[in-house]
């Protein structure tokens, strides 16, 4: 049995993102897609506090809704002019993108349901069944260890990876 | 491994391309001394393994292959490196090396871009010097389709007229034979053995252990058959033939129509009847028919093409449709004489393009209406075009005559009125063999000049001397002292015969 | 009241869905790139989702997310380099207006 | 008997034809000339050699019992078809074939020495020498054959021999025509050879003359009953065989080349075309003699054959205004008398009409071979003399000659009369053997070939007096035609003797079907009838040739469409090109070509065609946008994932 403030909070939260998600793609203003974007990412962020993973948690709101929106924000003012709108939708493609959406939708929740899905535990059961919070050391252990579920090699990938993208940002968006 | 001689025949090759990669396109004397020494070098090892492979077998050596060597490839599919040969084998290589001696120094002056031309030639060349030697179906197949992409590039970059549309036909035709012959190939390595664990790509040992189900065997008989047909040039997948032909550089005419059009004939004794018997004895009608009518057609076609390439063509469609003709009458001496064409069809046949591209490089036409008397005019080339034409229409003394008596005779052991109405026709091929080749000397050599132009024409240089000698040695050689050849390579037959006899009880 | 897995999974799903229409429909392409990024983040849900109820003991969809936040940063910076760059070229961010490449 | 002699008789001429073929390029014209006259003038020595040896060494490997025995000099193995069927070559010693050498080689010999003055001037000269050096090796090694497939190869070397000769002067389209036409004529004829060979040996397997014909019985035994559309399988191989003898013997219908073969070198013609190659249709039959007498329907369709040939041949010559041409038909007559004889021999002889050995005709018609292929070559050669002093091939330019050109106006004479047949000259002696023989078969032979007979003394006394009587033509004024060089006149005077003399040569006690000596002894009946035949047909030639008269143009006016007819050799030559060039080529080979342009290989083009057509059509999907793309994908990945959850779950 999950105390009410968690629900309160799950329905609060949920409403949010699902709004600001549904906003983020219908709104004409890019800015603003861009600032229902960063509602939706922290709603994400909430959720995953919620569920107990703080570090988690705290690397959303550090790298997407820190780092990234940045970087949104950024281009967004650098190609765009105050004001600009994007053009209206051409009525098939309107067609294609609700129809999509629609079976998409239909397909996944009819999927959810079917599904054999551990449904009867709740979020505090299952808090409860996977113990004590992770804790820092816990991750980096598993961050820099390359024993079995340790992440070592996928880390370094990543870190190449970022270096790689640093340069070739570098290079993509250097004036000739 | 480097012990074997028959690995040679592709380090060479592949040594020549390594040493072509350092030479620069500029530095033609470069080019030129690398493959000189590549081609000689070839020529000296296809000699020495015949000298060799003849002192063994007369010092008493029957074994079925000599110089058996096997390397594992790749383990899970039981792929090997597995090379061997019997005489016919050493025969084609032989072949094949006097045809790149003589291509070598037919496309002496190539141009634009020597260094990539000799390269993509080198690699032809491996990959038919690995056709041969190769035993295990698999390497085989990789061989035959190293030789066939090379093909595009040379055609398509160094041809003539409307090359890239040939090339693509050239290329796509003989990628779907070979689409065919994977089938097949596919087909009898799983039914080589009970099990994927004793499945073999080798044919030896296919040939010994496993007895394929009668009705897989008439399948694979047809993909294979038709899968090396499209090579050979088998009525009515022959007509990548002319075009490819007529556009090809000269010594990429040569080398096809030479050696590649021979992996056709070879593959189809050598995996379609040798281990296939049973399918073989039933199904040759099918193909005798298709054979037959390319012997007739071919020849009939030729009769009034204008492009000296193109009558060329269609008289190798003729001559091909000979080899398999034979081989499909499955006795020793037909069979005997399909080698024989094949050796003989390769060397006149690369004279010819070596002739018809030395002319073209002094006249700019290959059209027989728009040329004459060049007998007055460059002797040496004419003399050159007449023998290479006896030779083709089958004069005794030269090559051709022995290669098709050989098939007459061979083909005429089966009494029943079936073959005996084809092989009357096949006969009748050479009476409109003679016709078209006369037909071309008369009004290419002889006669009035046509072009007040051409007086001013050289004759041949000491390379294109180099180049047509060489071929002119080999047919006459085999025209006038066939029997070696013969009794070599009906002895490689006995295994074959043996094995479609014993399907046939 | 139980917040049950289907919970936390509807909302993903529509932040998925949401993604989707955007990817399709926008023609801007930093707006379809902020469609991505629903589509990512409904992503990444999930695994958490997942590893919560389903693994509670073992924490690999977490890592999962981890990495994948890593990567969709660098993904996201490379891809608005190229929209800086083709807003450099062509003038605007059109998606419809890059079909050079096509054929 | 040594083995050197013979494979020198062989080895000089090809060693010849190399050496002049490729050093010709660098060799003074005398150089080459002297060493191919050189070259032949030993063959023939040698040739006469064995041959002399053969005759009269009385050896026991040569003659036993006064029988004539067959020889192997030498058979090496040279391909091996299968355990049985082996090709050799080898060096046959037997009275035709030694007769055959001492043919050969004195003609070649006399051809070679009157070339060197009538070619001259002629480029080329050393290659004509090589070819000619060729056509000798080629036309030794058929007539020593062991096997009939070593005849096979030798013959197909005489048919490029005569290819090259005859398109010597190959800058002339007529001369390329005709050397094509002969080639692809007697190639056709080859063909029939061939399946003859093919069928004889599948049945006998062997190729070996010895084997077939010391047992013809045998050999018909083993044939067994097979039969195809009625013929024994024997008759069909006899005929075939005879095919390829009627196509280098140029009979009917496969005579067109030979006419038109005229256009070569005339002592080429002398050689080749008269004397040697084209009688080797004739050696063939005698060859296989005792295989034809075991078949009498093929011996009767050689006979057939011969008798319509000769008569046709005969009567085109009349009408003829080329010199060599009358020369050309009148030896396509002649062959076709030899034909004639030898299908009368048989080696039996009905009851009641024994009246000479059997194999007469045999004998006679050799005899013929031999004696006209003197009096033949003669002819030619006197033509080529002709031809050399006015330039020009008709008659029509000729006229009042023997004023100017003596050795040649007497000597043409003597080959007339031999050839006419009177005596004491050779053609009567041996035409009088040929005819007894045919009198002896049926009166019907007989006195067909004696009609024959007589339009041959007629056609030659008519060409005679046109060259050299009729009337001068008034050209010789400007330029004074003469005798030939010495090299020139030397062989027309020996070989006028020899034919003033040959006819007294025992021929009966050398050469016979079975080796046994026959003695020869005139049939007073037929000699008188034939001689009385030919003085009747020449004083009607005189009475209309020697003088110039307006008789001949009212015969002319009288008959034009026999004439025209004859003139045009019946029409032979258009029915030839209709078939090769409209229904063969025309029709066939074009429609074939254009079958191959347009069905096959636009069906195959077809394949590409469609294939690119539908990708064409699937190309518009790949349109760039990538949000087409995305609904694409993502449709697709729906419809999988309810394709999966519905199958599966």
């Amino acid at each position: 049995m999950d105390s009410v403030g968690n629900v309160i909070l799950y329905f609060v939260v949920a409403i949010a993102m699902v709004v600001s998600a549904f906003m983020a793609v219908t709104t004409t203003k890019i800015l603003r897609a861009a600032t229902y974007l960063l509602f939706s990412l922290i709603c994400t962020a909430i959720f995953y506090f919620q569920m107990g993973y703080q570090f988690l948690g705290a690397v959303q709101l550090a790298v997407y809704a820190g780092g990234i929106m940045v970087l949104f924000v950024f281009a967004i003012i650098l190609t765009h002019k105050p004001n600009d709108k994007t053009a209206p939708l051409a009525a098939h493609r309107q067609f294609v993108g609700i129809s999509a959406s629609v079976i998409g939708a239909v397909l996944l929740i009819l999927a959810l349901f079917k599904m054999p899905l551990a449904k009867g535990l709740s979020l505090s059961q299952v808090i409860e069944i996977g113990g004590p919070t992770l804790t820092m050391h816990d991750i980096g252990i598993a961050l820099v260890g390359s024993e079995k579920f340790q992440y070592l090699l996928p880390f370094e990938a990543v870190s190449v990876l970022l270096l790689a993208c640093i340069i070739g940002g570098v290079v993509i968006a250097r004036k000739k | 491994m480097f012990g074997n001689i028959l690995i040679w025949f592709v380090i060479i090759p592949i040594l020549m391309m390594a040493g072509l990669g350092f030479c620069r396109n500029s530095s033609m004397n470069a080019i030129r001394a690398v493959m000189t020494i590549g081609s000689t070098a070839l020529m000296v090892l296809g000699i020495w393994l015949c000298v060799d492979f003849l002192s063994l077998r007369s010092a008493g050596d029957t074994s079925e292959m000599l110089y058996l060597g096997s390397w594992m490839w790749y383990a899970p599919l039981n792929i090997h490196l597995a090379v061997g040969v019997d005489g016919i084998s050493v025969l084609m290589l032989l072949l094949s090396c006097v045809i790149v001696f003589a291509g070598t120094f037919a496309s002496w002056k190539i141009n634009p871009l020597p260094k990539n031309f000799f390269l993509w030639f080198c690699l032809l060349s491996t990959g038919v010097f690995g056709f041969f030697i190769s035993i295990d179906m698999f390497t085989m197949f990789m061989f035959y389709e190293v030789a066939l992409i090379p093909m595009y590039l040379l055609i398509g970059v160094w041809g003539t007229g409307r090359k890239e549309y040939s090339a693509m036909k050239l290329t796509l035709m003989l990628m779907g034979g070979s689409a065919f012959l994977m089938l097949g190939l596919l087909g009898i390595f799983w039914h080589s053995a009970p099990d994927l664990a004793n499945c073999t790509w080798n044919i030896l040992e296919i040939s010994h252990n496993s007895s394929i189900d009668p009705s897989w065997q008439r399948l694979l008989f047809c993909f294979t058959f038709v899968g090396f047909g499209v090579l050979g040039a088998m009525f009515p997948f022959h007509t990548w033939s002319p075009d490819g032909h007529a556009c090809a550089p000269t010594a990429v005419s040569m080398l096809h129509a030479g050696v590649l059009m021979k992996l056709g004939g070879y593959g189809c004794f050598r995996i379609a009847i040798f281990l296939l018997p049973q399918a073989a004895n039933e199904l040759a009608w099918i193909f005798i028919v298709l054979t037959g009518i390319s012997i007739v057609y071919g020849a009939f076609s030729a009769c009034v093409q204008t492009d000296l390439k193109y009558i060329n063509a269609y008289s190798s469609v003729s001559h091909c449709g000979m080899v398999l003709f034979a081989i499909l009458m499955l006795n020793t001496t037909a069979m005997t004489g399909a080698i024989l064409q094949m050796l003989s069809h390769g060397l006149m046949t690369a004279l010819f393009f070596a002739l018809i591209g030395m002319i073209y490089g002094r006249t700019h036409t290959r059209d027989i209406r728009q040329m004459g008397g060049l007998m007055k005019i460059m002797p040496y080339l004419g003399v050159c075009y007449m023998i290479a034409g006896f030779a083709s229409l089958g004069l005794p003394g030269l090559s051709g005559f022995v290669a098709e008596m050989t098939i007459f005779f061979g083909s005429f052991q089966d009494a029943d009125t079936f073959h005996r109405v084809f092989v009357i026709a096949a006969t009748c091929s050479i009476v409109i063999t003679a016709v078209y080749i006369l037909r071309v000397v008369g009004k290419l050599l002889l006669g009035p000049v046509q072009d007040e132009h051409h007086l001013a024409l050289t004759d041949a240089t000491w390379f294109e001397r180099l180049s047509t000698v060489t071929l002119i040695l080999c047919i006459a050689g085999i025209g006038c002292f066939p029997n070696w050849i013969n009794e070599t390579i009906q002895h490689s037959f006995s295994p074959i015969i043996a094995a479609i006899q014993g399907a046939a009880l | 009241m139980d917040i049950s897995i289907l919970w936390y999974l509807v909302p993903s799903v529509i932040l998925f869905i949401c993604g989707v229409y955007g990817f399709l429909t926008r023609k801007n392409m930093i707006a379809m790139l902020i469609s991505l990024e629903l589509m990512l983040n409904s992503a990444d849900l999930n695994f958490v989702i997942f590893n919560r109820y389903l693994f509670p003991g073992s924490m690999e969809g977490m890592m999962f997310t981890l990495f994948a936040i890593a990567i969709a940063a660098a993904e996201t910076a490379i891809a608005i380099a190229l929209i800086i760059n083709i807003y450099r070229a062509i003038g605007n961010t059109n998606v419809t207006d890059i079909k050079e490449m096509k054929f | 008997m040594d083995i050197t002699l013979p494979i020198l008789i062989l080895a000089i001429p090809i060693a010849m034809f190399l050496i002049l073929g490729i050093g010709g390029v660098v060799m003074p014209r005398k150089v080459a000339g002297v060493l191919g006259i050189l070259g032949m003038g030993t063959c023939a020595v040698l040739a006469y050699t064995v041959a002399f040896t053969y005759f009269f060494s009385g050896a026991p490997e040569f003659i036993i019992d006064g029988v004539r025995q067959q020889f192997q000099v030498f058979d090496v193995t040279w391909l091996a078809f299968t355990d049985k069927l082996v090709v050799k070559l080898g060096f046959l010693l037997d009275p035709i074939s030694a007769m055959m050498l001492i043919v050969i080689t004195t003609i070649s010999f006399f051809v070679h020495l009157y070339s060197w003055g009538y070619m001259e001037h002629e480029p080329g000269f050393q290659r004509y020498y090589a070819f000619l050096s060729l056509f000798s090796f080629s036309m030794l090694g058929l007539v020593v054959a062991t096997n009939i497939f070593q005849m096979y190869i030798f013959w197909e070397l005489v048919g490029v021999s005569s290819y090259l000769l005859i398109g010597f002067f190959y800058k002339l389209p007529s001369a390329v025509s005709a050397s094509k036409k002969a080639f692809i004529v007697t190639r056709f004829a080859d063909l029939g050879f061939l399946i003859g060979i093919l069928l004889l040996s599948y049945y006998t397997d062997t190729f070996n003359f010895q084997i077939l014909t010391s047992n013809p019985e045998l050999v018909m035994a083993e044939c067994g009953g097979a039969t195809f559309m009625g013929a024994s399988v024997m008759t069909w191989a006899m005929v075939l065989i005879f095919m390829g003898g009627m196509g280098k013997s140029a009979m009917m219908p496969l005579h067109i080349w030979l006419p038109d073969a005229m256009e070569g070198p005339t002592p080429v013609s002398a050689l080749i075309h008269a004397a040697t190659m084209v009688v080797a249709g004739v050696y063939l039959v005698a060859r296989m003699f005792p295989c034809y007498c075991q078949v009498p329907a093929s011996m009767d369709f050689v006979g057939v054959v011969g008798a319509i040939t000769a008569f046709y041949a005969a009567v085109v010559a009349c009408c003829q205004v080329d010199i060599k041409r009358v020369l050309a038909f009148s030896t396509i007559s002649q062959i076709a008398f030899m034909m004639v004889s030898l299908a009368v021999a048989r080696d039996y002889i009905p009851v009641g009409e024994h009246w000479h050995a059997p194999g007469l005709g045999y004998m006679a018609s050799m005899f013929h071979l031999f004696t006209h292929a003197m009096f033949k070559a003669l002819l030619f050669l006197g033509a080529g003399c002709l031809i050399h002093a006015v330039h020009s091939n008709d008659y029509t330019a000729m006229g009042g000659l023997r004023k100017y050109m003596p050795i040649t106006h007497w000597t043409f004479l003597i080959g007339c009369l031999a050839i006419a047949g009177i005596p004491p000259f050779s053609g009567f002696f041996s035409k009088d053997e040929m005819l007894a023989a045919m009198y002896q078969n049926s009166f019907f032979w007989g006195a067909w070939m004696s009609m024959v007979a007589g339009l041959t003394a007629f056609y030659m006394f008519r060409l005679y007096y046109l060259i050299f009587w009729w009337e001068e033509n008034p050209h010789y004024k400007e330029h004074k035609p003469h005798d030939g060089p010495w090299q020139m006149s030397l062989p027309l005077i020996i070989l006028a003797l020899v034919s003033c003399v040959a006819g007294f040569i025992p021929f009966g006690e050398f050469v016979t079907y079975n080796g046994e000596p026959y003695h020869i002894h005139l049939e007073a009946a037929v000699a008188l009838t034939s001689v009385a035949i030919a003085l009747i047909a020449i004083a009607l030639a005189t009475w209309l040739y020697m003088k110039k008269n307006d008789k001949p143009a009212k015969m002319r006016a009288a008959l034009p469409t026999l004439w025209e007819a004859a003139h045009r050799r019946f029409y032979w030559d258009e029915i030839y090109q209709f078939i090769t060039h409209k229904i063969i080529f025309g029709i066939i080979c074009q429609s074939i070509a254009w079958f191959d342009r347009h069905v096959i290989d636009a069906t195959m083009d077809g394949f590409a065609k469609i294939t690119q057509k539908g990708s064409l059509a699937i190309r518009g999907m790949q349109n760039g946008h990538i949000q087409a793309y995305v609904a694409w994908y993502f449709f697709g990945a729906v419809a999988l994932a309810a394709v999966v959850w519905l199958c599966i779950i």
